[in-house]
């Protein structure tokens, strides 16, 4: 077997770029480049968006007995222009008392903090947009202004349960970053940067046919899981979905916006999702590297897009089994569950470097997560008196 | 008795916090995705908490008993069904034994036993629906009511090749049943019974360990015992507080004493007692289903001397009730000796279980509010009339 | 890598693509609505949305200490992370001693945490 | 353990998500405008009126006794009775209703109307698709178009018509029973 | 449903708990056998409280509360009265003469309370309470202080009746909304004239 | 000075000035996170990778929407703006303002000119790769300035501290 | 679309034309209902929405709390009185272009309860109406076949020219009086600018 070709398919992105690139003349070519990818981000997640608007409907479909969208165009793939079309010709509703300005800013900040996120990650071998020693750093920077878009949003409409979703949405968002930012720091000290490509490069070598990711470790695992609970907070998704709480507060902080601009902010937060999966991708599950040894030479975005892929499923899945939570439980689980468990996931992440190889160092890791996380757990069940519960039955 | 005490704890809360201008005040409904058609609660907020809701109603007040007295006793039934549009043959029962009461009408052995096996039926598509519609306040994206709606069809199939429709059966008659059920239809219903209980493995499965379920509902929206029965609560919602008053035991209304089951009660009588209840009560339901099925005799369905067609009960007056999926269901007659009822009044359960919607979600948040407001089963029909 | 660029341009390049991405269709929809299909505001119409009724009261009104409170925690716990990060860039490179220190600085940290959470700060209300 | 529950249901949704591949039980849907589910032979949508033989206006069992407008809880028959006789099934002299109207937008489903029928002549339908954008003609329905034919009852609830067409038949044999003798008579007198 | 205890000794045990409280029996002739008691106004909180707290009775649930209305009635009776007709030949003579005489019933309201115990599992007893007529005095005792259960039903007998619960904490109307002006159950309610389109009718 | 920066000053500087003239306090909020975000866009034109993006996620990211939650706390939103609008209310403090900034910038021009930094020759600044930059900042971090980083923790619990202290106050049931 | 229709179309130009398709194709294949259950046809609605009839698979099922982002509103039961108004606001703060299915009796003509002293006899007095059907409820099979009528009403709409529908006529209104609560009843008792009935009975 010839590896080139391979290789070549793996890299023929990059190398389409070279080739668009050497075309232009020299003092463009760094614009241009740049352009290129700006280009490939903008054209790329929005229809990975589309594309996952109709899987969560034909999933969610599936896991409730039924089809799911599946008459517009072939399998309702087309689904999502449609509900594009409709959402452009739409008339534009603004409330009266409605701060307009920021009303109309909100869901463009929304999308373009959404968009920034993406500069940093590696969807593959030699793909990413731009490589920042403080990517990861950059990402969480990025991701702070969407807190201020749901603010803006929320409180510009003018709308009292608008209001009320934007302050659980922040009060949420907020709570969650916390153990969002903690958690990846087990990873950062592991591999001693804050840069998304070189964090992916360190996973990308193998033991055997096991690949050195991060989540293969215990405290990798912990870590992952409490990132991935988080990011779902963080993206307000399903049972985190308070701010947009439908059965409570109609449509939370996007109950007045109608039209395209509703659309920007589904956009937004899909976008939002997908950048903080990669994040997670990039940080525990390899990046873009091959689960196996043997598998390394399937090209390595698709490897980044089908890891994407299954993060998404997992998110809808979730959202098609799990009740959501109550705005109190869900900070008491913030601030009393996962900030002490992210805290130990980085001391153990630290023992694990000071710990020589061996089972020893496995077992001593796993203890220190598993035994607090018992004792988080049942601290915030029994703490409530929550638990299962015998009847008494009357002849 | 102390059913007055949270009243005034309220208030008093409320002139000391002197800081009303800085609530929030929301109406949540009429045209609110949870509020199980078209009721309001008036609510006061401080941050999420609700320091006041007043609950407003009426706007499906459709003047069902006004209707009524200008119809015939027979006219009345098929409007019965559109009371608490879930359950049309309990309120058709309902009807018709306040009626029986009425004019001394007897009904045959087997009309009893279809009564029973229909009423089941309804019982078990009323809770699970209402359990599928309380995970959709709860924010469970459909998947529990789907399952809860996939069940129900195949009892509204029952009912259909029973009946002819599927919601507004119109099947009961005073002195028995409209037409009879054929011996598949009962080998259908007895499939039913038996593969019910699969279902609510599957229910329990997906939900009643689920640790958000159990910290969404535990401990939330709890009612005394005391309060529920001075505030004349009822049906499952009356017995997760722990009072054991089941008019299906109480009255041994129709042939119900023939039947062995238990009844379910509660500790706690809070939003998970609720849940659990009526997740017990369609166990003995089943019970209650496959004893019928087996004991089922032939014999006419009707009286045959009771003229359905301008029945004019002697003067005087009856109240009827049954234990309908939401509670006590009561009729209340009033005959002059004509043809129409002189007064018709309904005892609606899932208005009257509401009296206690402020004491139950005070102090509690928004989120609650939902999750308590679906626990207590409320039918908008059933609540305005 | 690919063309050694400036990080930033292809970031502020990113940032005006984002903003024309969203721009462009609300573009799109004005000009449609102003060829073919007219926006018609109206009192009922923008008037804010309250469950159908008329909405009455003001929405912007005082809103609850315990946000403010989560706030803080939040700001605190943020600016450790971002003593944090430093520390494990280098994290692979230093003593024990000096994680020691960082332990300590983070117990300082999370005694804080366990103070509030006593004190009930963390219980949303 | 915390998170047991949840796993639970994972695994719950997880069933129903394959299965929906595999098992017909696991995905219910009919896809409507294709298919279609059997309908149930005593299903009841709105009332048409029977007549016997090619003839609407001739076979028309309903001879206008007004019984069902006066039943009708909603009130949406209208019913105007004629100012001349034709025969009915027997043979007897009977009005028949210069105007029959049943307002379906008001029309409650009950079937009261069936029921209290002492001329067998009004049945419920099946037909439900019937949305129409015409508000006031498209679902006032008159004599023309609520007249169906016996076999049409026959296709759509075919015990149900056996039934009454036997219950009609014992009834034209008694008729003729006494009809008969009366004959004899009346020649015999002759 | 046991009716344990005759409303006889209803009557009986509550003139003896509530000194000068006045009850009267009505009979039901109908084959439910229903009977009631018509409770004055004075005493109507305290006999409730009575039937509620009495350890025998345990009167604890109150379930259905129901308005009626009673308008005025018109009674035509035929009369045999005694007269001094004069006859014909001028004399006065007493007779025996039919008459029609025609009796004002005067009309009221009324509220029948449907109580049931739960802990003995007992019921119905049935409470009536009048009031003085269908106009300006149609005030009625509230007896939601005792049962809470009648709070909401008192305040829609209020509202489609009209009849004045004194005494109950929230008396709003309840179906209908503020500024309705009408009381629709009554039996001489007549809807407003509104354009009704009969299709049926063209 | 570079176009960027001349961008990034105006930026900085107009939300500033927005900041402090706009009439809705939330306006102001968000007027001021312009600025912050300027500043932070000002230091990643230095090559202060690490500084630049501290500041958007803390500043940007926590305090402005601590200030977000101050101004809806006190409800003030609209009536506050109207405070303080007589005239001459309006010009001691454009004075007190105007004195305070001078100040600032005295102590601050001082600072700066007194830094060690400035005095050395200029090449000891060696240009770092970035990577280094950030390892650097680390390892100043955990051996040099280690004591200071334990008075930064406490001074961080003693601020947490003290702030929940103030804000039970307006919290009283939580206690 | 018929023949007739599409050369009429043509006369507009290729341009429109395709427009035109595109814009009824996108629209009819995105009607987000309002979640808005008024009575018993509520529950056919939500049944309709379920495993066995599955709505969404028109993708339709997108349905939306807020008015503002809804397309569709299913009158689905009684209007009475005291909610008339409320219906109509939530009508009017719909954004352009919404369509109205009347489903059941009771919305189209009040139905079994229009003697009723608080029900509202048929919610075309005060908003139009797009598709009626009839049924008390009607079938799940029956909401989807007045689903499909309104795809099929929403397809023949002309995107210019006189016939275009009543969204793109700028001088057509979008919102429309909100009753308001009389001593008696409403205050109209209809709007004569949409309510044209055959013929009011006592005129």
């Amino acid at each position: 077997m010839t590896q080139a070709p391979v290789q070549q398919l793996d890299q023929i992105f990059v190398m389409l770029k070279h080739w668009l690139v050497g075309y232009v003349p020299a003092a463009a070519q760094p614009v241009v480049s740049s352009l290129l990818s700006v280009v490939a981000i903008l054209a790329l997640f929005p229809a990975l968006f589309a594309f996952t608007t109709v899987l969560e409907r034909k999933g969610l479909g599936r896991m409730q007995n039924r089809y799911g969208p599946n008459r517009v165009g072939p399998f309702g793939l087309l689904q999502p222009l449609a509900d594009g079309i409709k959402s452009l010709t739409k008339e534009d509703v603004v409330p009266r008392t409605a701060d307009k300005a920021v009303h109309f800013m909100a869901p463009l900040l929304l999308v373009a903090a959404s968009f920034l996120a993406y500069a940093v990650l590696p969807v593959g071998r030699n793909m990413a947009a731009v490589n920042l020693d403080a990517g990861v750093l950059y990402f969480f920077a990025v991701g702070a202004v969407a807190e201020l878009a749901v603010f803006m949003a929320g409180w510009s409409s003018h709308n009292k349960y608008s209001l009320l979703g934007a302050m659980r949405a922040i009060a949420q968002m907020i709570s969650y970053e916390v153990p969002l930012i903690l958690s990846s720091l087990a990873v950062i000290m592991a591999a001693g940067s804050l840069s998304t490509v070189e964090i992916a490069g360190r996973q990308a070598g193998y033991s055997g046919i096991w690949p050195h990711w991060y989540v293969l470790t215990p405290w990798g695992l912990a870590g992952f899981l409490l990132f991935m609970i988080a990011a779902t907070a963080e993206t307000n998704r399903s049972p985190f979905d308070l701010p947009e709480g439908e059965s409570e507060i109609i449509a939370g902080y996007y109950t007045e916006y109608s039209g395209f601009k509703f659309a920007l902010f589904f956009l937004g937060e899909y976008l939002g999702m997908f950048a903080i999966s990669g994040l997670g991708i990039t940080l525990f599950l390899g990046g873009w590297s091959a689960p196996f040894s043997f598998l390394t030479w399937i090209p390595s975005w698709i490897w980044f897009f089908a890891k994407l892929l299954a993060l998404i499923a997992v998110f809808i899945w979730m959202r098609g089994t799990l009740p959501r939570l109550r705005m109190d439980q869900l900070m008491n689980f913030a601030w009393k569950f996962m900030l002490p468990m992210a805290l130990l996931v980085m001391v153990s992440a630290g023992v694990w470097r000071f710990l020589p190889h061996g089972v020893l160092r496995w077992i001593v890791c796993f203890v220190m997560i598993a035994v607090p996380y018992v004792l988080l757990g049942r601290g915030l069940l029994q703490g409530k008196k929550i638990g299962k519960r015998t009847y008494r039955f009357a002849e | 008795m102390s059913a007055m005490v949270t009243r005034v704890v309220l208030e008093e809360e409320e002139s000391a916090r002197g800081v009303e201008g800085e609530l929030l005040e929301i109406s949540m409904g009429p045209h609110h995705p949870s509020t199980h058609g078209v009721f309001r609660m008036d609510v006061r907020l401080d941050g999420e908490r609700v320091t006041r809701l007043k609950p407003v109603f009426g706007y499906l007040h459709r003047n069902h008993e006004k209707i009524a007295e200008k119809a015939s006793y027979l006219a009345a039934i098929p409007y019965t069904d559109r009371l608490d549009y879930l359950c049309s043959m309990t309120n058709n029962w309902g009807y018709a034994l306040a009626v029986e009461k009425l004019a001394g009408i007897p009904v045959p052995e087997r009309a009893e036993y279809i009564r029973v096996i229909t009423a089941e039926l309804t019982r078990l598509q009323n809770h699970a629906s209402l359990i599928g519609f309380l995970l959709q306040d709860m924010g469970a994206s459909g998947t529990p009511l789907m399952y809860a709606f996939r069940e129900r069809e195949k009892i509204l199939d029952l009912f259909e090749s029973l009946t002819g429709a599927r919601m507004m059966c119109n099947y009961m008659r005073f002195g028995g049943v409209r037409v009879d059920c054929s011996s598949e239809w009962l080998e259908a219903a007895q499939n039913i019974a038996s593969s019910f209980p699969q279902f609510l493995d599957e229910y329990e499965q997906l939900l009643t360990g689920n640790e958000i379920l159990m910290a969404r509902t535990q401990g939330v929206g709890a009612l005394s015992a005391e309060l529920a029965v001075n505030a004349g609560i009822t049906g499952p919602m009356l017995r997760a507080s722990g009072v054991n008053y089941d008019l299906r035991k109480v009255d041994r209304y129709g042939i119900y004493d023939r039947f062995t089951f238990r009844v379910p009660l509660g500790d706690h009588g809070d939003v998970y007692d609720r849940y659990m209840i009526r997740l017990l009560e369609m166990r003995e339901s089943v019970k209650i289903l496959e004893q019928a099925l087996a004991a089922i005799p032939e014999g006419p369905i009707i009286d045959p001397k009771t003229r359905l067609r301008g029945l004019r009960p002697k003067a005087g007056e009856a109240y009827g009730r049954i234990e309908g999926p939401k509670g006590e269901l009561g009729f209340f007659l009033i005959s002059d000796g004509s043809t129409n009822p002189y007064r018709y009044k309904v005892r609606p359960p899932s208005m009257i279980n509401l009296t206690v919607l402020e004491d139950m979600c005070l102090g509690r948040n928004v989120a609650d509010v939902v999750v308590i407001l679906g626990s207590v089963d409320i039918v908008m029909g059933e609540v305005d009339r | 890598m690919v063309v050694a660029d400036n990080p930033w341009m292809t970031i502020v390049l990113l940032l005006f693509g984002a903003l024309a991405f969203g721009t462009a269709p609300l573009a799109l929809a004005w000009l449609w609505s102003k060829k073919f299909s007219p926006r018609k505001p109206g009192p009922d119409k923008n008037s804010i949305y309250e469950c159908g009724l008329e909405s009455e009261g003001d929405a912007w009104v005082r809103f609850h200490a315990s946000y403010y409170l989560y706030a803080i925690v939040f700001l605190i716990f943020d600016v450790e992370a971002v003593f944090l990060l430093p520390f494990a860039v280098s994290f692979t490179r230093l003593s024990a001693g000096a994680c020691i220190a960082m332990l300590v600085f983070l117990l300082l940290l999370v005694e804080g945490l366990i103070w509030a959470w006593q004190k009930g700060v963390l219980t949303w209300a | 353990m915390l998170g047991e529950g949840i796993v639970k249901g994972l695994a719950e949704t997880a069933r129903n998500f394959l299965g929906s591949f595999v098992d017909e039980e696991r995905l219910t849907t009919v896809e409507y405008p294709e298919e279609r589910l059997p309908q149930a032979e005593a299903a009841r949508n709105f009332p048409f009126l029977i007549y016997d033989g090619d003839d609407a206006e001739k076979g028309l069992r309903c001879v206008a006794c007004q019984i069902c407008e006066k039943e009708c809880p909603p009130r949406c028959i209208h019913i105007e009775k004629s100012k001349d006789k034709k025969p009915d099934y027997v043979g007897k002299q009977q009005f028949y209703p210069a105007v029959f109207d049943i307002d379906v937008s008001v029309c409650m489903s009950c079937q009261i109307c069936v029921e209290v029928c002492p001329f067998e002549a009004i049945r419920m339908d099946t037909q439900f698709e019937l949305s129409t954008d015409d508000r006031f003609g498209g679902l006032l329905w008159t004599k023309a178009e609520l007249a169906k034919t016996n076999e049409y009852y026959h296709s759509i609830h075919p015990t149900e018509a056996g039934e009454t067409d036997a219950r009609l038949d014992e009834e034209k044999a008694k008729v003729a029973a006494k009809a008969k003798p009366a004959e004899a008579e009346m020649q015999a007198k002759a | 449903m046991t009716q344990a205890i005759s409303v006889e000794e209803i009557k009986a045990a509550m003139e003896a708990a509530v000194p000068g409280c006045r009850a009267e029996i009505l009979r039901n002739e109908s084959p439910s056998a229903q009977h009631s008691l018509l409770i004055d106004h004075e005493h109507a909180v305290n006999v409730a409280a009575f039937l509620r707290d009495d350890m025998a009775l345990r009167l604890d649930f109150c379930s259905c509360v129901s308005g009626v209305d009673w308008p005025d009635r018109e009674i035509t009776e035929k009369v045999k009265v005694k007269k001094t007709v004069t006859t014909p030949e001028g004399e006065a003579q007493e007779q025996d003469v039919e008459e029609t005489r025609k009796t004002m019933i005067p009309g009221f309201l009324e509220a029948v309370y449907h109580l049931f115990s739960i802990e003995k599992k007992h019921g119905p007893v049935v409470l009536r309470m009048r009031t003085v007529n269908r106009g300006g005095d149609a005030r009625l005792p509230s007896l939601t202080p005792v049962w809470r259960s009648a709070e909401f039903q008192e305040r829609e007998a209020f509202d489609l009746y009209g009849i004045v619960f004194e005494g109950h904490p929230d008396l709003r109307r309840i179906l209908m909304w503020e500024g309705f002006a009408d009381y629709p159950m009554r039996k001489d309610y007549v809807p407003p004239a509104e354009d009704d389109v009969e299709a049926v009718a063209k | 000075m570079s176009l960027s920066f001349l961008i990034l000053a105006l930026l900085t500087l107009g939300g500033a000035v927005a900041a402090m003239t706009l009439h809705r306090l939330v306006h102001c909020v968000l007027a001021l996170t312009v600025a912050l975000a300027g500043l932070a866009g000002l230091y990643l034109n230095l090559g202060a990778q690490f500084v630049g993006l501290a500041q958007i996620l803390v500043y940007v990211g926590a305090v402005a929407i601590l200030i977000v939650f101050a101004v809806l706390l006190t409800r003030g939103a609209e009536i506050a703006s109207q405070m303080d609008s007589s005239r001459q209310g309006r010009f001691s403090a454009l004075a007190g303002g105007v004195a305070t900034a001078a100040a600032v910038f005295a102590v601050l021009a001082w600072v700066v000119l007194h830094s060690p930094t400035l005095s050395a020759p200029a090449a000891t600044m060696t240009q770092v790769a970035p990577q280094a930059a950030m390892q650097q900042i680390g390892d100043a971090l955990m051996r040099r300035y280690v004591l200071p980083l334990e008075v930064m923790g406490l001074m961080l619990t003693a601020a947490l501290i003290g702030a929940v202290i103030l804000a039970l106050e307006e919290k009283p049931e939580a206690q | 679309m018929d023949q007739e229709l599409k050369i009429e179309l043509s006369k507009h130009g290729i341009f429109t034309t395709t427009f035109e398709e595109l814009y009824n194709w996108g629209r009819k294949n995105s009607v987000w209902p309002l979640t808005f259950g008024l009575a018993c046809c509520a529950i056919e609605m939500i049944a309709t929405t379920m495993a066995r009839y599955d709505l969404a698979r028109f993708g339709a099922e997108v349905f939306r709390a807020s008015p503002r982002q809804a397309d569709l509103m299913i009158v689905s039961g009684t209007v009475t009185k005291k909610m008339a108004p409320q219906v109509v606001r939530l009508y009017n703060q719909m954004p352009e272009p919404k369509y109205v299915i009347a489903m059941g009796a009771c919305a189209i003509s009040g139905g079994p309860f229009r003697d009723g002293y608080n029900v509202l006899k048929g919610i075309d007095r005060y908003i139009p109406v797009d598709v009626h059907i009839p049924g008390c409820p009607p079938r799940p099979e029956a909401l989807m076949h007045a689903f499909i009528t309104l795809q099929k009403k929403i397809d023949a709409q002309q995107l210019t020219g006189e016939e275009r529908p009543r969204h793109l006529k700028a001088n057509e209104p979008s919102e429309f009086p909100v009753p308001e609560f009389g001593e008696h009843g409403l205050e109209p008792a209809q709007n004569p600018d949409v309510f044209h009935p055959l013929r009011i009975l006592g005129q």
